[in-house]
């Protein structure tokens, strides 16, 4: 029972948020059958300690992985160990705390099963942020993988939904170098890889135009490529319509995060401790959707106690 | 002796030399030959005007080489290059394999131009014929928009149609629309709690359709508001704004026969910025307590903020905007919301003018194209996709080709 | 006179507009207009602008009540006019662009407007709560269904959702609550967003018909018969 | 940040948060920072990309930006009671102008295109490709047939709510209230996001409470 909802108590802070969180609905709840109405203010302190203490304590809940996200893992995890795929950093730092996370979790997965990855991004500002995750997950997490070999950052190229349209058919067109100026044609990675169709699965993360969905028109629909996309919560609604067939799977927003990496670390003992930033920020989240949840089913006690009290008056 | 014999070699030697480099030269022709990569070029290379423009862009079409074949045929590219009234060739674009179509759209009316295109391969360039003399004509017309224009001028037609049968006397009934019918209600609460009435005609500037909606319904309700003699107040986030309000509702006053109570005090601009409007438009509704509140015109993020707001204060509120992502939060914050169509057509219902109403049933026309057309369409795209039926497939491609935009 | 010319300049403008997207050469005019409607507002804040410092002014001339916020005002105004028409702090002085990184102009937006601004943005999430406690209520058939609506999408978008329904067999897993909320968001949600904006087209084109043609005329002054 | 900004930006943050409960002298004076600030902030921004960069830089060139200068003027004229009317050419252009240009617009992309993009065979995933959808999908195709023409019936405005076409505009507004109460939903948790981040700042770059 633990295990199926949290997955990690870290201390005693938690269990007393928790305790606050709970009892306090349930008394709400108690009151609301005398059909007394709750202050706003109440719902006000209620969503900020709600939100608040799992930043300051983290609270972890248990993520099971919906099939959507599960297109996507099940797509890189039965792959043959040595399959290329191209990761696209399609977003920029306002996006970057929604979607960054699926990009980490998702080339964390694909190097840990053996395949190798090309980094690129369509967008200007998606280069930092790609450096970073190199930077910050892949080389720390993965320092007996070698560049130009398991990995390369060919970085961002200017041209939006054209530079699709050339990749798909060339890379070296669009791509003659990787972003340190290296050749391709010199590493091991790019061995008999030419377009875009060579690639065994495409993964593009973004939430802007460009993005997945162009991804999606522009690659891999017309060159039959597997594709995985990872988007921001506002727009999944747009790519539902391409699952699941010209999409493996789509990751949408904090959730779709979350999912992947409980996920990764349910199955992988070396992700045990990794970071898990979209796990980390489901935490407030769920507990904000629950007190919501419960407020509304707290508002409609008090309306059907109140509609009795005035039918029996 | 040794000199003796030195010299024959020495001279067969020099002899030998050029031979010899001759030699050398002979196998590195034939090397080149091997290994040269020499693509046939694109062929049929047509240039044509780009049919329905200002005189701007020309179209260009070509058969690919027989050698640009993928994944991996000779042909790595294409380079397209031109030359303007005569003058040296220049190269303007390159393409990848594959390619076969460009529109050059950096041309000018009044010039001729000549294009042809190499086919690159590995080591060389192969060049397609050259291009008849074109220059760009200029349409005064937009063929392509032909659907779009018949569209227009049916649903547009038919709502002049009914406007003048309106104005000719003809009764066209409109149901109740419940958001309007309690603005009356609304306004006299303000009236007899003593209070002002806030109204907020979104946070677009005027170039914005539903500010404008917002403001025309400004002017019915400030008419009504000068008859009840009730404060109005309307703070506003841009300049235009302000300056378009203050006439609507000194007009209104005017026409009420109170000019003497307008005042431009009504009408105050805050600040553009969004967040810093919507701080002070809070700080407004809990310091003024209005019994009423419009919340009409263009909303995003703030139109929550400002209907709770107004909610804790207890006043009614009627809000509306054509953002179909900011309606769910009208909706459950407010006591009536106008739903998109319902904030355009506001106003005309408000002023109770036959022409006005016309035109709301010629947009009702508008609607029942839209019905039919999906209900045929969605048939005829369902049983030719199913069944493969002629018939149904042609009224499919019919209806697409209407309702289809072009550029 | 004083009617007839702005009635005829609306209805001038509107349809020059509306012709020019079928006219090729003159289908740019629009760029133009919007230039001049950019320029329009550069002189209306002129009188914004102008307004604000006169009811500030005001109170603070009158020692209204709460006249010390309007002292700040009028200070945080006069500053970043100061800061911004003179580029102070900007390097490479007036020429440099008004955002340089550094500038007192970027400086303030950064440290003052930007942490205002996103706060007042996430009191959305308490209004949020509020509005859900007190909206989604099954007062009638109609509000039943928006709250039934709401909490499978709430519901789909926590853990919960799936825990609850995981049990359901993967060949009915379009019952699984957040597949529900997928579904629901594709089919029920984009209908209604469709028939809103169909609906909303046909309201932008009568109403801007009924300007151009002068119908409606409530925003020029005297009100039409 | 440097010190002295992180306070401020902890001091305005907690000004407008102390809203939530009532309003109060620190609102106040959060408030007026807010408008004066930004009111000027938006001043010099419209100075120098509109006036400056738009017209002052190209008036040269582009005669025809005078004219733009013209209506502004008589904008202006407001000022004078006498010649005040004037300023109501530049609002009937703008109207004009406004009304001209969305009125297509709308026209194209939202009545248009959305009737077209309806227009999709129910059994199948797209047109043209078979009988390949499966039960969710159909029922799915379904309801957005339904939902949009009943949602239609709904707006209609020349006709009484009743008998049949009463029910059609029923189940649309049933259509719409779904809809509603699923983009509500659905919105809740980027709204979270947003106080996720605020809360992030207060206990974590301001009180270092976040390890």
């Amino acid at each position: 029972m633990n295990n199926f909802l949290l997955i990690s108590l870290s201390d005693i802070g938690v269990i007393i948020s928790l305790i606050v969180i709970f009892g306090g609905l349930l008394w709400l709840f108690v009151r609301s059958i005398k059909a007394k109405e709750v202050d706003r203010r109440i719902i006000f302190i209620f969503i900020f300690v709600a939100v608040a203490a799992p930043i300051l304590f983290p609270i972890t809940f248990q993520e099971s992985a919906t099939e959507v996200v599960k297109g996507v893992y099940n797509k890189i995890e039965n792959l043959p160990a040595g399959s290329r795929i191209l990761i696209s950093f399609d977003f920029d730092p306002a996006m970057a705390p929604e979607v960054q996370p699926m990009a980490n979790a998702i080339s964390a997965h694909a190097l840990e099963k053996g395949h190798k990855i090309i980094f690129m991004s369509l967008w200007a500002t998606g280069q930092a942020l790609l450096s970073q995750t190199l930077e910050t997950v892949i080389i720390p997490q993965f320092p007996e993988k070698e560049e130009f070999v398991d990995y390369v950052n060919i970085g961002y190229k200017a041209g939006n939904e054209g530079v699709l349209n050339v990749i798909v058919a060339d890379f070296r067109q669009m791509f003659p170098t990787d972003v340190n100026s290296v050749p391709l044609d010199s590493m091991p990675i790019f061995y008999n890889l030419k377009s875009c169709k060579d690639l065994d699965m495409i993964v593009s993360i973004g939430g802007g135009k460009p993005g997945p969905k162009e991804w999606v028109l522009f690659v891999g629909d017309p060159g039959n490529i597997p594709m995985g996309v990872g988007v921001a919560a506002v727009v999944a609604p747009q790519l539902y319509p391409y699952y699941p067939k010209q999409v493996v799977g789509i990751l949408g927003g904090v959730k779709g995060a979350a999912e992947y990496e409980s996920e990764l670390v349910k199955n992988y003992q070396k992700f045990e401790d990794m970071e898990t930033p979209g796990l980390r920020m489901m935490g407030p989240q769920t507990l904000a959707h629950i007190v919501i949840m419960s407020f509304i089913i707290i508002g409609n006690v008090i309306f059907f106690r109140s509609r009795r009290k005035d039918g029996t008056k | 002796m040794k000199n003796i014999f030195s010299i024959p070699i020495l001279v067969c030697l020099v002899i030998s030399i050029p031979f010899s480099i001759f030699a050398q030269e002979k196998q590195s022709d034939s090397l080149i030959e091997t290994s040269k990569v020499i693509a046939e070029p694109a062929t049929s290379l047509i240039v044509s005007d780009y049919k329905y423009d200002n005189g701007n862009s020309l179209k260009l079409n070509w058969v690919p080489s027989i050698d640009d074949q993928l994944p991996a045929g000779k042909v790595t590219g294409y380079e397209l290059f031109r030359s303007v009234n005569g003058g040296g060739f220049e190269r303007i674009a390159e393409f990848p394999p594959q390619k076969n179509s460009f529109q050059d759209d950096k041309v000018e009316i009044g010039s001729s131009y000549v294009y042809y295109i190499d086919a690159l391969s590995k080591d060389t360039a192969t060049s397609s014929a050259k291009t008849e003399l074109i220059n760009p004509e200029r349409e005064w017309f937009n063929a392509g928009k032909i659907p779009l224009l018949i569209m227009a001028l049916i649903i547009a037609g038919s709502i002049f149609y009914f406007i003048e049968t309106a104005r000719r006397g003809k009764t066209l009934f409109v149901r109740k629309i419940a958001g309007l019918e309690a603005i009356d209600d609304a306004i006299g609460r303000a009236t007899e709690m003593g209070r002002p009435i806030l109204f907020i005609p979104g946070i677009q500037d005027m170039d914005d359709v539903q500010t404008l909606a917002g403001l025309t319904i400004l002017g019915r309700v400030s008419k009504v508001i000068a008859d009840y003699d009730t404060r109005i107040f309307m703070p506003v986030s841009r300049s235009l704004v302000m300056t378009a309000g203050r006439e609507t509702i000194k007009a209104a006053y005017q026409s009420a026969g109170r000019p003497d109570a307008y005042s431009d005090d009504m009408v105050n601009y805050i600040t553009d910025e969004q967040f810093g409007y919507v701080a002070a438009v809070d700080g407004i509704m809990v310091r003024e307590k209005p019994a009423t509140v419009f919340l009409l015109g263009a909303f995003f993020a703030e139109s929550l903020i400002l209907a709770e707001t107004g909610n804790s204060i207890g006043a009614i509120q009627i809000a509306g905007t054509a953002r179909p992502a900011q309606l769910p939060f009208f909706i459950a914050a407010c006591d009536f919301t106008l739903i998109g169509e319902e904030l355009f057509a506001a106003s005309a219902y408000l002023s109770g003018e036959p022409k006005q109403m016309g035109s709301l049933k010629g947009q009702d026309v508008g609607k029942a194209i839209a019905l039919i057309v999906i209900l045929i369409g969605v048939i005829a795209a369902t049983f030719s996709t199913a069944w493969d039926i002629a018939f149904m497939t042609s009224i499919y491609d019919f209806f697409t080709t209407i309702f289809s935009v072009s550029k | 006179m004083k009617r007839e010319i702005p009635l005829f300049i609306t209805f001038f403008v509107g349809t020059l507009l509306i012709i020019a997207v079928f006219i090729p050469p003159i289908e740019n005019i629009e760029k133009t207009f919007t230039l001049f409607f950019d320029i329009i507002a550069v002189f209306a804040f002129f009188l914004g602008g102008g307004n604000l410092i006169r009811v500030h002014v005001h109170k603070l001339v009158n020692g209204k009540k709460d006249w010390v916020y309007s002292l700040v005002t009028l200070g945080g105004f006069a500053l970043m006019l100061i800061a911004g028409l003179f580029k102070i702090g900007n390097d490479g002085g007036i020429a440099a662009s008004v955002t340089a990184e550094g500038s007192w102009f970027q400086e303030i937006f950064n440290y003052v407007i930007n942490p205002l601004q996103s706060t007042m943005y996430a009191l959305l999430a308490f209004f949020v709560a509020s509005a859900s406690y007190r909206a989604f209520r099954a007062k009638n058939k109609e509000a039943t269904i928006l709250l039934i609506a709401a909490f499978i999408i709430l519901l789909g978008r926590t853990p919960f959702g799936m825990m609850l329904t995981g049990w359901i067999p993967d060949s009915f897993s379009i019952f699984q609550i957040p597949n529900l909320a997928i579904w629901i968001m594709n089919s029920a949600n984009l209908a209604g967003q469709r028939a809103i904006m169909i609906g909303i087209g046909l309201g932008v084109v009568s109403m801007s018909l009924r300007l151009i043609l002068g119908v409606e005329r409530t925003y020029l002054g005297e009100e039409g018969k | 940040m440097d010190h002295f900004s992180l306070w401020l930006a902890a001091f305005l943050t907690l000004g407008i948060i102390s809203f939530l409960y009532k309003d109060n002298p620190w609102y106040k004076l959060t408030e007026a920072i807010f408008i004066g600030i930004s009111a000027g902030y938006w001043v010099v921004t419209l100075y120098w990309d509109n006036f400056y960069g738009k017209f002052w830089v190209n008036k040269g060139e582009e005669p025809t930006l005078w004219i733009g200068a013209f209506f502004g003027f008589l904008m202006l004229l407001r000022l004078i009671p006498k010649v005040g009317w004037l300023s109501r050419w530049p609002l009937a252009f703008i109207v004009g102008a406004t009304s001209g240009l969305w009125l297509m617009n709308y026209f194209a992309s939202n009545i248009m295109v959305q009737v077209q993009a309806t227009i999709m065979p129910l059994f199948s995933t797209g047109y043209g490709t078979g009988f390949d959808a499966d039960f969710a999908t159909i029922v799915a195709n379904f309801v957005i047939f339904f939902g949009t023409l009943t949602g239609l019936v709904y707006f209609f405005f020349s006709k009484e709510h009743k008998g049949a076409f009463g029910v059609g505009a029923k189940i649309g507004i049933f259509f719409l209230m779904i809809t509603f109460g699923a983009s509500f939903g659905y919105t809740v948790m980027s709204r979270m996001s947003l106080l996720i981040g605020r809360i992030d700042f207060l206990f974590g770059d301001w009180l270092g409470m976040i390890q």
